[in-house]
């Protein structure tokens, strides 16, 4: 017995020690590999049937779009080196990089393009993030590197949609490769700096350089994306310096990796905005008053710093502020005794607030909602917090009559950035059962600007249609405003040049380790 | 598995264990008095244990001040102190408190969850094993499919299809322990039917339904009572790890499974806020598990 | 040999009923569990057309004995489905992911027999004296530890405060440890207890005395009873085996570990039917396999057994 | 006289639990002599198993059971020899052919690899020749086809023959002693008197003492050359053979007589001994026989001083007895009206 338990002390002795950690000296060996930790699941790896922004994120890797995002959420060139719009604005001319091979060989082309683009348009692909570009009638190949895509009506979202991963430009060759069709590409083959060499399912996707890469090439031999769910699991396996990056550690702990000395943190903004919807079809919440007295009730700078330990921004307008079209509409102030004579004025003391939250979707959702209910009892609201998992709950919130709640916690991003698609979460257009707008918010006058806001391709035009619209929605307040949403960034303080978009991606093609 | 039953019917171990076959032992009797004795002494420290988590449970609003839903943020994640015995949690909410008035809850879903999977399981088996042939057939091909699933993994699935909250993590535990109850059933029904009072009674032109009732029942009674006292831990193992991944209890319900789910989030920040709810469930089904040892002690030794 | 094969054709005759019914279990449920599975999968954000189509994919449309008879069929052509999820054929995604979980199921089942069955012998033999007192409450404790705790609190001891083993995944060694050790102390407790009561009514058997008698040394005596306890621990070495290849659900989310209890969690929230039905039905037939397995077994370690 | 090959001393074993204290045996003393077979007859908890098993220490080794006194084989203590030495003895020189032959073999393990145990502990052996070894006893204890008999396993086997091979295992390595507890009592009528067959042979073979432990005084008659009667974990009456049966000197062993059936016999009734063995957690004070017994009727010494064993008379060496009165029993056509009182 002794002797057994001896010689399995020693075999667990052998594993710790053989598992020898490495310091924080970021890798600088010519064949450096950073390791990356991601805290989700996968899903598929065709970029046209995506719908999570993390995926697109892992397969920015890979593919490439044809435009593409600074930190600021401004436009820039990819894939397409400059873009021209007709003079109506229902038609958009790119012409498109030169010397691009995929990593098949294959050249990248107005044909690839085509390819690419016309995948999303087509019935037989599913893309359940494809609206965006159902507006495209028709393209036309100009020549082997101009692509003409005419449309249905003008849009400027468009030209925001094609540096949405979805849109990615694949390898037309890829059809015929192992695992893969034209309806479902899971082998994606495109134009990027990495080629994925290896997809260890819900364990790790291994990244590795394309040398024939068209622009300057990436200082990193390997990316290793670790499927780590567990934000626990991350932050211990950065703390320990297994991990170079990590996503989102457990907000409570940022200060702390703050104060460590070899951890740096950034806090991507996002477009990510977070915020109560009130079910404005029904009483009580059919009145403006009593919703934004509800606004006023909770003080929001006092969850973000306690609650959300700083790890998100105050929202103060209805779009996040990376969203294209976004002006500044203000804030309800924490206001208790105006929101208790606000309730009174309209009669709605004592009101009955059911109150709806996913749990661990979003940063602290569950425990912001505890908090914000916390504030809502004391102006003299009823609240009653329900939860279920998100399944059930995304099926409960889409209903059109079966909503167990009449506020519930959201938090949405325009996978794009474009105004468009934010628009889907307060227009008709998006009200269940079509889309995500559980309020039934109703407001036709801002229904007619947001009508001629999508045709129209002027900018300032457009922008300032946008802020009108901001401005209304924030005075009808169908939602109690709260944040927009931070991407938490945590990594090996050796290692400089990460950045991010800030549409939730991170980007590392241009890490490399301190000198 | 019919191969597996009929391996479990040869097993040697399943005979009556006889401590020394020598008829001039005297040993025997006192043999069997002594270890009840010995483990009685522990199933005694599991009674007390769990007593105190009841009495803490029930009297949860005189002995603490504290309401277990009350946050304050600037409370959060303090310390064990006067004030906090064990400190507070993410929302500045009392852990002492909670844990009292969770323990309601964890201990009332495993002891209702079991009362269920008895209710259920026992006619089921006792039928199956007391008809035999094709009803046994049937009920037993039955039983293997929800035996192919552990009590967790059928637990989650109902769970899935009722919905979370109390009640149906409650049912859910408890159809998750059903099939062991089947099993159990089953066996005694089959034994006590080839007894002497069981012929008797058939012989009296009994009918079936009274002779279950009256005679195959109250025989089996005794290791369903073991087995259901051992299962109560089960459950409540169930119950907490469904709210522990967030499909049990639903907040702020201070049920503790789902506490030690809230918790796991801060376990760099306030690893403190994790030990109290996993030692209290530790605690709950570890009195349990001893009680149920005791008892098949003294009321069975020979069962296991 | 004869009587094997027919045997055999029995077992595989029953098992295939138990599976049919299983499938039929999980479509009944499917069709009652709320939430609609193709707006889950497609995204909130996906348009309705995308919902009608995936949800064309996945045959919801169609009524359960519609779905369940295609399905059988699927299945017998040795296809579990695509997931619409994943868009990843099932089985392959179950193939790459199995292997992790066996890997963690043996492990932990080994952990537990190489520390549980020692520890029982010892307390059976040393009855009511220190060891067995100390067997006893490592016993009782073991199984009343809930996996999700200790395996947290190994997370807090091993990675957090001495950080000398990874918390998750699985791509080190190192990373094996806490997990298995995890399940094994579990598996340790539930199988020293039934190695304890068992050797202590064998330890008592005459045979035992008979071969003490001999004159042999007290280990050999011992050994003895311990091949006669052989049947009651495999068979609870087997069910423990059976319950962590199917059951370390939370282990494996605790541990972020890549095996297929994690994945049936995951598609159970993304309501990732044709995942689960596939998933479950694996479980099923290893359980069948095992219990197989384990029948076998008996008649290797007991010549009274016997199966046909 | 030689030494005797086996002299137990003040045995007592005590069963001890945390409620109560159970002495099984209360201070035996035995001999026995080179050559010869001694039985030891008792009712059931008389103690006359617990008496041998505790001589080759083969009682349960806990903290539960106390065994005290000296048990010299040779002169050496058995119960002060370190397990080694022990186990060396065990088997060797004394062996134990137990009561119970279808719970004694290892159902799991083939006869003849249980045989070759046996022989390799005190032998060196080959595989090859414990094999050969192994089939020649059990040829000497008369199984048919040894050869194929050696590789089966026992539950092939039916009591009879399990029993011989108990035997065959009990003489596998000439012990000195065999101690043979109840070896018959399980088994069909038909096959005892074919076992106690092979057991003489088989002492006679390997010239062993043979210590038969039984409550069938027949066997004893058929058997022994010497008696003990145990009552209540006490020897209460011992002697030869022959003495003891024709003349019993303790109202205890005229019971036992009293209760055997005496073939048709019309004068001897088959009476048995009125009452219970007592319960050994409260054996009654004074002669432990004394609720049982005609004698003590109405005699407070029984009921006080606990008899000492001693011996009968002068002439009648080896003849001992442990009853205050056994000056009042004498010849055996007392038996039946002694029998008959007390049975009343």
């Amino acid at each position: 017995m002794r002797k057994l338990s001896l010689a399995v002390a020693s075999a667990l002795a052998a594993c710790v020690l053989s598992a020898s950690l490495p310091a924080f000296a970021a890798d600088t060996s010519p064949d450096a590999t950073m390791t990356i930790g991601i805290g989700i699941t996968m899903n598929t790896l065709d970029p046209a049937q995506q719908n999570t922004t993390t995926v697109r994120n892992v397969l920015d890797y890979e593919v490439q779009t044809l435009v593409t995002f600074n930190e600021r959420g401004e436009l820039q060139p990819l894939l397409a080196t400059a873009w021209e719009w007709s003079d109506s604005g229902d038609a958009l001319t790119l012409q498109l990089r030169e010397g691009v091979k995929f990593h098949d060989g294959t050249p990248f082309d107005a044909e690839a393009a085509k390819f690419s683009l016309g995948r999303l348009i087509d019935d037989r692909v599913s893309t359940p993030n494809g609206q965006s570009y159902q507006v495209i009638r028709n393209m036309e190949v100009i020549d082997p590197h101009t692509i003409r895509l005419d449309l249905e009506y003008p849009t400027a979202d468009l030209l925001l949609a094609l540096g949405d991963t979805v849109s990615a430009m694949m390898s037309p060759a890829s059809v015929d490769a192992k695992g893969n069709s034209y309806e479902n590409l899971q082998n994606p083959v495109g134009t990027g700096p990495y080629k994925l060499v290896r997809h260890m399912r819900g364990s790790q996707l291994v990244f590795e350089r394309y040398e024939d890469y068209w622009g300057d090439k990436p200082y990193y031999k390997n990316v290793v994306l670790k499927i780590i769910p567990e934000s626990n699991a991350l932050e211990a396996g950065l703390r320990s310096g297994q991990l170079d990056l990590i996503m989102n550690p457990p907000v409570s702990d940022i200060a702390a990796l703050q104060a460590q000395p070899n951890i740096a943190i950034i806090k991507a903004p996002s477009d990510r905005s977070v915020y109560l919807s009130f079910v404005t079809n029904k009483p009580p919440f059919d009145s403006r008053e009593v919703r934004q007295a509800l606004n006023y009730a909770v003080d929001k700078q006092a969850i973000i710093k306690n609650v959300m330990f700083d790890a998100v921004n105050l929202s103060d307008s209805p779009f996040a502020p990376s969203v294209s079209g976004y002006c500044k509409t203000g804030v309800y102030e924490y206001d208790p005794d105006k929101a208790r004579q606000m309730l009174k004025d309209a009669g709605a003391e004592g009101i009955q607030v059911k109150l709806g939250t996913p749990r661990g979707r979003y940063t602290q959702d569950y425990e912001a909602t505890q908090a914000i209910a916390s504030y809502l009892r004391q102006v003299g609201v009823q609240v009653d917090i329900g939860t279920a998992d998100w399944a059930t709950y995304t099926a409960d919130i889409f209903s059109v009559d079966r909503n167990p709640y009449n506020l519930f916690l959201l938090g949405w991003a325009p996978p794009a950035m474009d105004a468009m698609f934010q628009m889907t979460y307060f227009s008709k257009i998006g009200w269940p059962p079509n889309g995500v707008n559980g309020t039934f918010y109703d407001n036709p006058e801002m229904e007619a600007i947001f009508e001629k806001a999508q045709r129209e391709i002027d900018d300032a035009k457009r922008n300032d249609m946008y802020c009108q619209i901001q401005k209304m929605i924030f005075e009808d307040a169908p939602w109690m405003f709260l944040w927009s949403q931070n991407l938490i960034l945590a990594h090996n303080k050796n290692i400089e040049g990460i950045s991010y978009q800030p549409n939730e991606k991170f980007v590392t093609i241009y890490a490399r380790p301190k000198d | 598995m019919t191969g597996m039953t009929s391996a479990t019917q040869q097993d040697p171990a399943a005979g009556a264990p006889a401590p020394m076959a020598d008829d001039d032992a005297p040993a025997a009797p006192q043999d069997r008095f002594l270890r009840r004795f010995v483990s009685n002494r522990a199933a005694t420290a599991g009674a007390i244990v769990l007593a105190i988590l009841i009495v803490m449970a029930l009297a949860a609003p005189w002995l603490s001040s504290w309401d277990p839903t009350l946050q304050d943020l600037s409370q959060a994640f303090q310390k064990p102190s006067a004030a906090h015995w064990l400190g507070t949690d993410n929302l500045g909410r009392d852990v002492l408190a909670r844990i009292m008035y969770g323990g309601r809850y964890t201990l009332l879903i495993g002891v209702i969850a079991v009362a269920i999977a008895a209710a259920i399981g026992v006619p089921i088996g006792l039928i199956s094993g007391y008809y035999g042939a094709s009803v046994d057939m049937v009920i037993q091909r039955g039983a293997d499919i929800l035996l192919s699933f552990n009590a967790f993994l059928l637990a989650l699935i109902l769970v899935a299809v009722l919905g979370v909250g109390m009640q149906s993590v409650t049912i859910a535990a408890g159809i998750g322990v059903m099939p062991q109850f089947i099993r159990i059933a089953r066996a005694e029904a089959l034994s006590i039917r080839e007894t002497d009072y069981v012929a008797a009674a058939v012989n009296f032109g009994s009918g079936s339904g009274r002779i279950i009732l009256r005679h195959v029942l109250p025989n089996a009674l005794t290791p369903v009572i073991v087995y259901a006292t051992l299962n109560i831990g089960t459950t409540i193992l169930v119950a907490a790890g469904l709210g522990f991944l967030g499909l049990g209890v639903q907040p702020p319900t201070p049920e503790w499974g789902s506490m030690l789910g809230e918790a796991r989030s801060y376990i760099f920040h306030a690893p403190m806020q994790m030990t109290f709810p996993g030692l209290a469930i530790f605690l709950a089904v570890l009195s349990f598990n001893l009680m149920g040892d005791g008892l098949r002690d003294a009321l069975d030794p020979e069962l296991r | 040999m004869g009587a094997f094969i027919n045997y055999c054709v029995r077992r595989l005759l029953a098992a295939i009923v138990t599976l049919l019914g299983v499938v039929a279990v999980l479509i009944f449920t499917f069709q009652v569990l709320p939430g609609d599975p193709a707006r889950v999968i497609a995204g909130p954000m996906a348009s309705a057309e995308a919902v009608a189509k995936i949800r064309d994919e996945m045959g919801l449309d169609r009524s359960a004995v519609t779905q369940y008879v295609e399905y059988v069929g699927k299945v017998l052509r040795g296809d579990l489905g695509t997931s619409p999820r994943t868009r990843v054929p099932v089985l392959d995604e179950i193939a790459e992911r199995l292997p992790y979980t066996v890997a963690l199921a043996v492990l932990g089942t080994l952990l537990g027999v190489i520390l549980g069955v020692p520890l029982g012998v010892v307390a059976a033999v040393r009855k009511d004296r220190w060891p067995d007192t100390l067997g006893s409450i490592v016993g009782v404790a073991g199984i009343s530890l809930p996996v999700f705790w200790t395996g947290i609190l190994l997370i807090v001891l091993f990675a957090v405060t001495w950080k000398i083993l990874p918390a998750g995944g699985a791509d080190s060694p190192a990373s094996y440890v806490l997990p298995s050790l995890t399940l094994g102390i579990f598996s340790m407790a539930i199988i020293s207890r039934m190695t304890r009561s068992t050797m202590i009514e064998k330890l008592d058997e005459d045979y035992v005395r008979t071969v003490r008698g001999k004159g042999v040394r007290e280990i050999t005596a011992t050994r003895h009873a311990l091949r006669n306890a052989a049947i009651p621990i495999l068979t609870v070495v087997s069910l423990q085996f059976g319950t962590l290849l199917g059951g370390a659900v939370l282990t494996e989310i605790i541990f972020s570990w890549p095996g297929i209890g994690r994945l049936l969690i995951e598609s159970i929230q993304a309501r990732d039917f044709p995942m689960v039905q596939g998933i479950v039905l694996i479980f099923a037939a290893m359980f069948i396999v095992v219990n197989f397995v384990t029948d076998i077994l008996y008649t290797v370690v007991d010549p009274r057994v016997r199966l046909y | 006289m030689t030494d005797p090959l086996l002299s137990i001393r003040n045995l007592k074993v005590e069963f001890r639990s945390r409620m109560s204290t159970v002495q099984a045996v209360g201070g035996v003393d035995l001999d026995i002599y080179p050559g010869e077979t001694v039985g030891i007859v008792g009712e059931s908890g008389s103690g006359k198993s617990v008496t041998m098993l505790a001589a080759m220490g083969l009682l349960p080794r806990t903290a539960r059971v106390a065994v005290s006194g000296q048990v010299l084989l040779r002169g050496q203590d058995l119960l002060q020899m370190r397990p080694r030495q022990l186990r060396q003895i065990r088997g060797r020189d004394m062996a134990l052919i137990p009561q119970d032959p279808m719970t004694c073999l290892d159902p799991v393990l083939r006869v003849g690899v249980q045989l070759r145990e046996a022989l390799r502990v005190h032998q060196r052996l080959t595989r090859k020749q414990a094999r050969a070894r192994g089939i020649e006893l059990l040829r000497t204890v008369g199984i048919p086809e040894p050869e194929k008999r050696h590789d089966q396993f026992p539950h092939a086997y039916s009591g009879g023959m399990r029993q011989r091979a108990m035997i065959a295992m009990g003489i596998a390595n000439d012990p000195a002693l065999l101690i043979a507890d109840e070896p018959t009592t399980a088994l069909d009528v038909t096959v005892q008197a074919q076992i106690m067959d092979v057991l003489r042979q088989a002492q006679q073979q390997t010239q062993a003492c043979l210590a038969l432990i039984t409550h069938d005084l027949g066997l004893i008659a058929e058997m022994a050359d010497r008696v003990v009667v145990m009552y209540a974990g006490c020897i209460v009456e011992s002697g030869d053979v022959h003495t003891i049966f024709k003349r019993p000197r303790h109202p205890y062993t005229v019971g036992l007589m009293a209760s055997l059936p005496q073939g048709g016999d019309e004068r001897h009734p088959l009476v048995p001994i009125p009452g219970n063995p007592p319960d050994l957690g409260a054996i009654p004070g004074g002669c432990p026989f004394h609720p049982r017994c005609a004698l003590a009727q109405g005699r407070e010494r029984c009921s006080n001083e606990l008899p000492l064993l001693r011996d009968v008379s002068a002439a009648d060496a080896g003849h001992r007895s442990a009853c205050h009165y056994f000056e009042e029993i004498h010849g055996s056509g007392q038996w039946s009206r002694l029998a008959q009182e007390q049975a009343s």
